[in-house]
């Protein structure tokens, strides 16, 4: 704390007297003399970053932080800013849930591995899917670890994957390093007003194709209406159907299980975060056959010594601490505290408040869709589509001439076209909508 | 459980946002057509104080680092600074990754102090702060060699030599970047064998991935002659961050020969843990590798000689390897990390290694197991000797206090890997060491039938993995529920 | 324990603010000559780490309303929605009570609207937000009845009528107002018996103060006769706001009669008690009473014509009893009571009193224990019959749930005075049900030993108040710290 | 939560089934049924309050609160704006503290009373005095509070309280307020120099007298340098010596048992509670003769069935709900929360931290007050005595003029005279100094 230590640092608790103390016990004068460090690389120059006080350090990020626009953001794409209730702030930050580390000692992690298995089971109700581990980093890696799946459990000599080529630069990207080092490569499918080109894909897919990538809603915020023909497709070339969606859509779009979906990844965190800067929560559900080669943690019911049931982390032995080189994936470190986020949020809509908020973003997007293609120089929405949360308009002006004109007024909108943008409902009130509807009328012409 | 039909359209009854909905069985239509939506959905139905109540149960039911001592060797598990939460809570932060460049001044400039923070920290010349957790660090690492070596025509490296004593996931993320793992036995001093690393080497040598101090807590004393090794067969060396804590201010990676590394911000940066994540894997390089780092990173802009203050843009690196997330990595847990390195300064830093290394040298000293090899560090490796260490751990449980990590690293014999951190009091430690001694004089029948003071007694963990159920919906009685 | 010994000036060495002291004896330097400073300060030195573990284990040792049911009939322990705890940390409202009014709008603007919130609620045509808990309220209304009454000239009136049954501050208050207080017993339905109370009036009597529900949870049927008899007499009527949770949108104390009432924001908006406080006490009165009301109030400024917000300003009734608090009373729990009912609003109010009754009357007919007085609304009194009632209620702990108020009124043999309030569902008030109906049928010996499951073991308040030891310095054993 | 339940609180958890099945257990039809309430007194009207969700409540709330300025405060006079630790709130906020009720059943709120005490050991240990309660509302109630106390325990048949002619008004109007229903009459005695004119003061005790008050520091922020003397006049006409202080000053300045001190009053939450438009918590701490005669709840230690130590409120004979209408104080709820915060800032700061605060703030305040002095149109600080966090200045400008100047600067200062100014350094950092400093000179000529 300020003042109480005379330098070092705050957090560590030693005065003088125990300090001297510990030094004698060990044998030591002075703490320099414990490292074992060849004086060639000792490292005797200074970081140069200086020591501030709590108070000055909060000073400091706020007006960093403050440089920040403050703008309505009409955004999603994959990252959305849905209210987050109160409850999961308060809830989630209680220290126990958020100092804890990985459940390795179950008996006394009781609390936080009966939240991941709820998250769990909020993941399998949603997918209508057996497994859900209990999170990857974001939809991106996520996908990757589809990939991965994909080339363990394939039953051909394939390594075609295909995905869709409005696929957003960051999944595809990272999709791309996840393959790298497999015999796997990624190849593109059309698509057609917004979502995915049936026919063209039939063309494409082969028993070479070992996974079939797919999104509903697609990132152009258009519900896919072939779902299980693309679901055929894939299971009559014995590949991989793998499906990106997340918890809001899943309360009630077509369930992934009913079109034939093997596996489904996504961003969890729609629930559960507000936006923050593309931090996410990767879902990953699976078919229960391929159990023994899901990457991840995972929870699982037994009992303990008096045969009451007990939680705790299960089949670790596909993981890398116990199977090094042959585990199923890298991952160590994942996403639990946004999963525990998540649940909460699921947990406090419950069933209904899922459903609605998910209808109110099919409404509010059309509402909004139509509302604004009466103003002139918009169109919207350009696909023909249902759409959910976000549409995509048509614009006279440049799209990013629009869209910097928006931000002037006070409003952030994807551009993604030379005249296309895209705009998102999800998290932003009506009087903000009325507001965005206004400053577009005044600059789209 | 409360189940949710799905039915027909009729917009107009949910037209409304917030509150005010008129009842039941209007919200449960959809304003979608039948054939693209599900039928039901199936889940409880609570209101806020019953949640309230119930997260509250659960969270008495987990250890955490404000319960008590949490001695885990290699994952450093320190005090997360409440005001931490707060930076990483501002509404200025909150912002979404698509934004313009210019108006998320604000956000840019944590991330590129973040960076230039770090490269100041570990010696290295550029930093990637993209990779979402330790493991990501490693696997963009291995990425950015491999991008190297093949735009240098080396592509035909395949092997990646990794001790035997290193962390599970340097092994994983080897494999999953394609190379062959090669692995590297330790001398009997318990550090790299020379001889053997002279054997491993190799033109197909891709990197060596070494942590320093290891997982036994020493120092690598011959990590120059190391580095020239890798570096005369055209090999990179990566450094695995996960022991920094026990160097800051005395040592950098960089210093050492150190072509790449990553940061865990959870352990050296004091971040929260989550009970398993998010965590946060910077990668640092030298300026030969920056340009295969991952994209966007992010950089000052040229002075437009307006502004006192510097801007900031994002940059693809010239050969970058591209994504390893779909945005920029865990901004929550970067802007934490940032915080606490600015709270500590050059100071702070060096003090947190100095107190690390002497409370696990301390600490060591007042436990009555061997502790085979030093002189360590920060986290010492003792033997449970004759009896099974995860017993030890699980009857340390019934002293009150977290145990140390078990059975690893293999070198020694029923390892008990402990690593106190310096945010422990003498008190504390002794403390630790009561628990310690007095499980080292009971028998196999006590330690085998712990914990028993816990909420949950010795869990089944066979029966857990010999018929999995993992949700809800795979338990036989729905009662259960 | 660390003593700090304050020496001599030295200023220079104390120049610097925040981090950064040179050391301990410097700091332990005074700039103050001597003979104005004190010689030394003992208190324990702690870390974050460690005073992090300390309350998080204290608040381990704590149950509340997030804990389980908590019945305490008369306290209204409601859920306290945890969003209200945002709004009142919002920085914006964190302002010094010195700040010009034009440049607090926003913090005027909150009261205004809470004032006028809670007179549209209670019927009240002024509201005071300044008495900080609700015996403070108390207090208000009986300064403002003895100036209303000295200003008319009739500061004779020296008489408050208390009912027999009413909370303890309604006796201690008027007593502190400097009244004698008479207290009136009820009749054998456990209401104001008219006949004792028209014996009771009389040209002395300057109020009544009565609670309605009444504490059985009965409704003052006659509370019309009540107002008329009391205004007949010159004397005015009081509302204790202690029930108000029972008649939201039913009914008002204002449309009864009432002159003067205060409000329980802890009971009735659902603000944390804090295991003791902060609460607030508001007064709302008739208009004849306003201008005897604290200063200062706040109110909309005339329109300045130049603006579409109105402007607030605070203004002194004209005949102001002044300052019951130093500033405006507890700002930070008058916030959460505005949010509380902007939330809620009218439809929210009145489900809350409804579902209050409700779940009162279905725990009443779920337990075995005798309910002798009936109708009653929001809480009811039961008898613990043969049984002590404060043994049952240490007994009901080791059942897991908080035990209701016990021998009050005492009207009631061995009253077990149960409130549970909207916020218990169905399954919790069954589990309360269930531990009632346990205890009934154990014996005085198992229920004199209760509680055995909790942190601590029934305490002997006896031995604690024959030799008190009231904080550290009076424990014989220093050792004891 | 927002769409789980139709109409009504959100929270009453109350399912239309589980509404039913109660109605009907019961025995009535509707909860109206259960009202007993004369149709006369019914109320079948409207408050006319809007039900809002979360979100649209948080964002009327913050919209509100937005309509105030951003000033930096340079405010004192009896609160404070010291930096709180984040710490405190991180644990004050856990809901085991925040939601509990008073400690009737010490058995489960032993963390709580446990925490009390050590707030009641911390104000033991500052004042030297061997009672403190666990909390009055404020300094202003707990100096009313000192006079019931002082008429209760009086030896004499006077009546007379002396307070000083500079007491603060809402400190000055609710001792009136506490002392209307006794016999006691509130004076004031002269100060000279913004300190107590001992001999003016001397004059005016005598055996009529049965409560001296004076504060240290002085509300405008002198350091009393004749507290003895003070103490001894009291003393010699059988009158209690009340003084007013406050932790953070008590870390420093002489101790009040060591002058005389009867009982200690003030402001405790200067630690723990940020600037809170006022919102306070009363410390009140007395010689242990008036044990039995203290107002306010105090926690005491005991033992347990099993011999163990416990903690449990004690003496609550004193009390309003034991005493009625014979009790020490008519308090029930007090500010128990708050004393935990300050217990736990105080905590964080440690002796050492508590020590270096006191002394910054002779130290900055002295510094700024010469520092001003220097600046055309200002004196600085105007009463010749050793200050702490605060000093008078006087000024050439009208106060009220210069004052509204510097507030459309961003800064806030006190009017305490035609031409006096007061200003305090506490919380303020020093680059805010700097700028007030630079704001000052342009406005004070």
């Amino acid at each position: 704390m300020d003042g109480s230590h005379a330098t070092g640092s705050p957090y560590a608790p030693h005065t003088d007297t125990e300090q001297s103390a510990m030094l004698e016990a060990v044998g030591v004068d002075s703490e320099a003399e414990l490292f074992d460090i060849p004086e060639a690389v000792q490292f005797d120059g200074e970081f140069d970053i200086a020591s501030r006080s709590e108070q000055e350090t909060r000073q400091l990020v706020r007006s960093i932080l403050g440089r920040n626009d403050d703008l309505t953001e009409l955004l999603g794409r994959g990252h959305y800013g849905y209210y987050v209730p109160s409850l999961v702030d308060h809830l989630a930050d209680r220290s126990e849930f958020l100092t804890s580390y990985t459940q390795y000692q179950p008996e006394v992690s009781q609390g936080f591995l009966q939240a991941l298995f709820e998250f769990q089971s909020l993941l399998v109700e949603l997918t209508g899917l057996e497994i859900a581990n209990c999170s990857m980093y974001d939809a991106a890696t996520a996908l990757g670890e589809a990939a991965t799946l994909a080339e363990r459990v394939r039953s051909t000599s394939g390594h075609r994957v295909l995905v869709p080529d409005q696929l957003l630069e960051g999944r595809r990207s990272t999709l791309e390093n996840y393959v790298a080092g497999t015999d796997l490569a990624v190849e593109e499918y059309a698509t057609a007003d917004g979502t995915v080109d049936v026919g063209a894909l039939d063309e494409q897919v082969d028993d070479e194709v070992v996974m079939v990538y797919a999104e509903n809603p697609t990132i152009r915020g258009t519900i896919e209406e072939r779902l299980e023909s693309i679901g055929s497709l894939a299971g009559e070339a014995d590949a991989l159907f793998v499906l990106g969606s997340d918890p809001v859509a899943l309360s009630v779009l077509q369930r992934p299980a009913d079109v034939g979906a093997d596996v489904v990844i996504g961003d969890a965190s729609v629930l559960g975060l507000p936006t923050s800067y593309g931090m996410g929560l990767g879902l990953f559900a699976c078919r229960e056959e391929y159990l023994r080669q899901v990457p991840g943690r995972l929870v699982g019911v037994s009992e303990d010594a008096t045969d009451r049931r007990a939680f705790t982390l299960t089949l670790q032995t596909r993981e890398q601490h116990i199977r090094r080189e042959r585990a199923t994936s890298n991952i160590c470190t994942n996403q639990a505290w946004v999963a525990l986020r998540t649940a909460m949020h699921a947990a406090s809509l419950g069933p209904n408040g899922m459903v609605d908020l998910a209808n109110r973003g099919v409404t509010r997007a059309t509402d909004l869709a139509n509302r604004i293609d009466e103003i002139p120089g918009v169109d919207a929405p350009v696909h023909d589509r249902h759409h959910i949360r976000e549409f995509v308009a048509r614009t006279d002006q440049p799209a990013t001439v629009l869209a910097a004109d928006l931000e002037d007024r006070g409003f952030a909108v994807h551009v993604v076209g030379d005249h296309e943008i895209q705009i998102c409902v999800a998290g932003v009130g009506d009087e903000q909508l009325d507001s965005f509807a206004a400053a577009l009328e005044e600059v789209a012409r | 459980l409360t189940r949710v039909d799905i039915g027909d359209a009729s917009s107009d009854a949910n037209a409304g946002d917030g509150d005010g909905d008129d009842g039941a069985s209007a919200r449960a239509d959809s304003p979608l057509p039948d054939d693209l939506t599900r039928d039901s959905l199936e889940l409880p139905e609570l209101s806020e104080p019953e949640l309230a109540r119930h997260y509250t149960r659960l969270s008495q039911m987990i250890y955490g680092i404000d319960s008590g001592p949490y001695p885990l060797g290699s994952c450093t598990m320190k005090y997360n600074p409440k005001f931490t939460e707060d930076v990483a809570a501002l509404p200025s932060g909150a912002v979404h990754p698509d934004r313009s460049e210019r108006s998320i001044q604000g956000t840019l400039e944590v991330l590129y102090r973040l960076q230039d923070y770090l490269g100041r920290i570990g010696g290295m010349d550029a930093v990637t702060l993209q990779p979402p957790a330790g493991a990501a660090g490693e696997f963009v690492g291995i990425r950015v060699a491999a991008a190297y070596h093949e735009h240098n025509g080396e592509g035909h490296r395949d092997e990646v030599i990794v001790p035997e004593s290193a962390h599970g996931t340097n092994f994983a993320t080897a494999a999953l970047g394609g190379y062959d793992v090669v692995s590297l036995p330790s001398d009997e001093d318990g550090r790299v064998d020379l001889d053997a690393l002279e054997a491993a080497l190799s033109e197909n040598t891709a990197a060596l991935m070494l942590t320093n101090p290891n997982t036994l807590g020493l120092f690598e004393r011959d990590i120059e002659e190391i580095a020239a090794m890798v570096h005369d067969v055209g090999g990179l060396l990566y450094y695995d961050g996960a022991n920094l804590n026990a160097l800051l201010g005395r040592a950098r990676p960089g210093d050492m020969g150190f072509d790449v590394m990553h940061y865990n911000v959870h352990k050296t940066f004091a971040t929260p843990h989550g009970g398993g994540g998010p965590g946060a894997g910077p990668v640092g390089v030298v300026e030969e590798l920056a340009p295969f780092l991952p994209a966007p990173r992010v950089n000052e802009a040229d002075d437009d000689g307006e502004s006192d203050e510097s801007t900031y843009e994002l940059f693809d690196p010239d050969h970058t390897i591209g994504h390893v997330h779909g945005y920029q990595g865990n901004w929550l847990v970067l802007v934490k990390a940032f915080a606490y390195i600015a709270r500590l300064g050059d100071d702070g830093l060096a003090d947190a290694s100095a107190k690390a290394v002497l409370n696990a040298n301390y600490l060591a000293s007042q436990i009555e197991y061997d502790v085979p090899y030093e002189p360590f560090h920060h986290e010492f490796v003792a033997s449970a000797g004759e009896q099974d260490a995860a017993d030890v751990a699980k009857r340390m449980l019934d002293y009150g206090v977290h145990p140390p990590t078990t059975k690893w690293p293999e070198i020694v014999p029923e390892a008990l890997m402990t690593e106190p951190t310096e945010i422990e009091s003498k008190d504390t430690l002794d403390r630790l060491a009561g628990a310690f001694n007095a499980v080292v004089d009971e028998d196999d029948a006590t330690i085998e039938a712990a914990p028993d003071r816990t909420t949950a007694r010795r869990i089944d963990q066979t029966a857990a993995a010999r018929s999995p159920r993992l949700s809800w919906h795979a338990l036989d009685d729905a009662d259960e529920r």
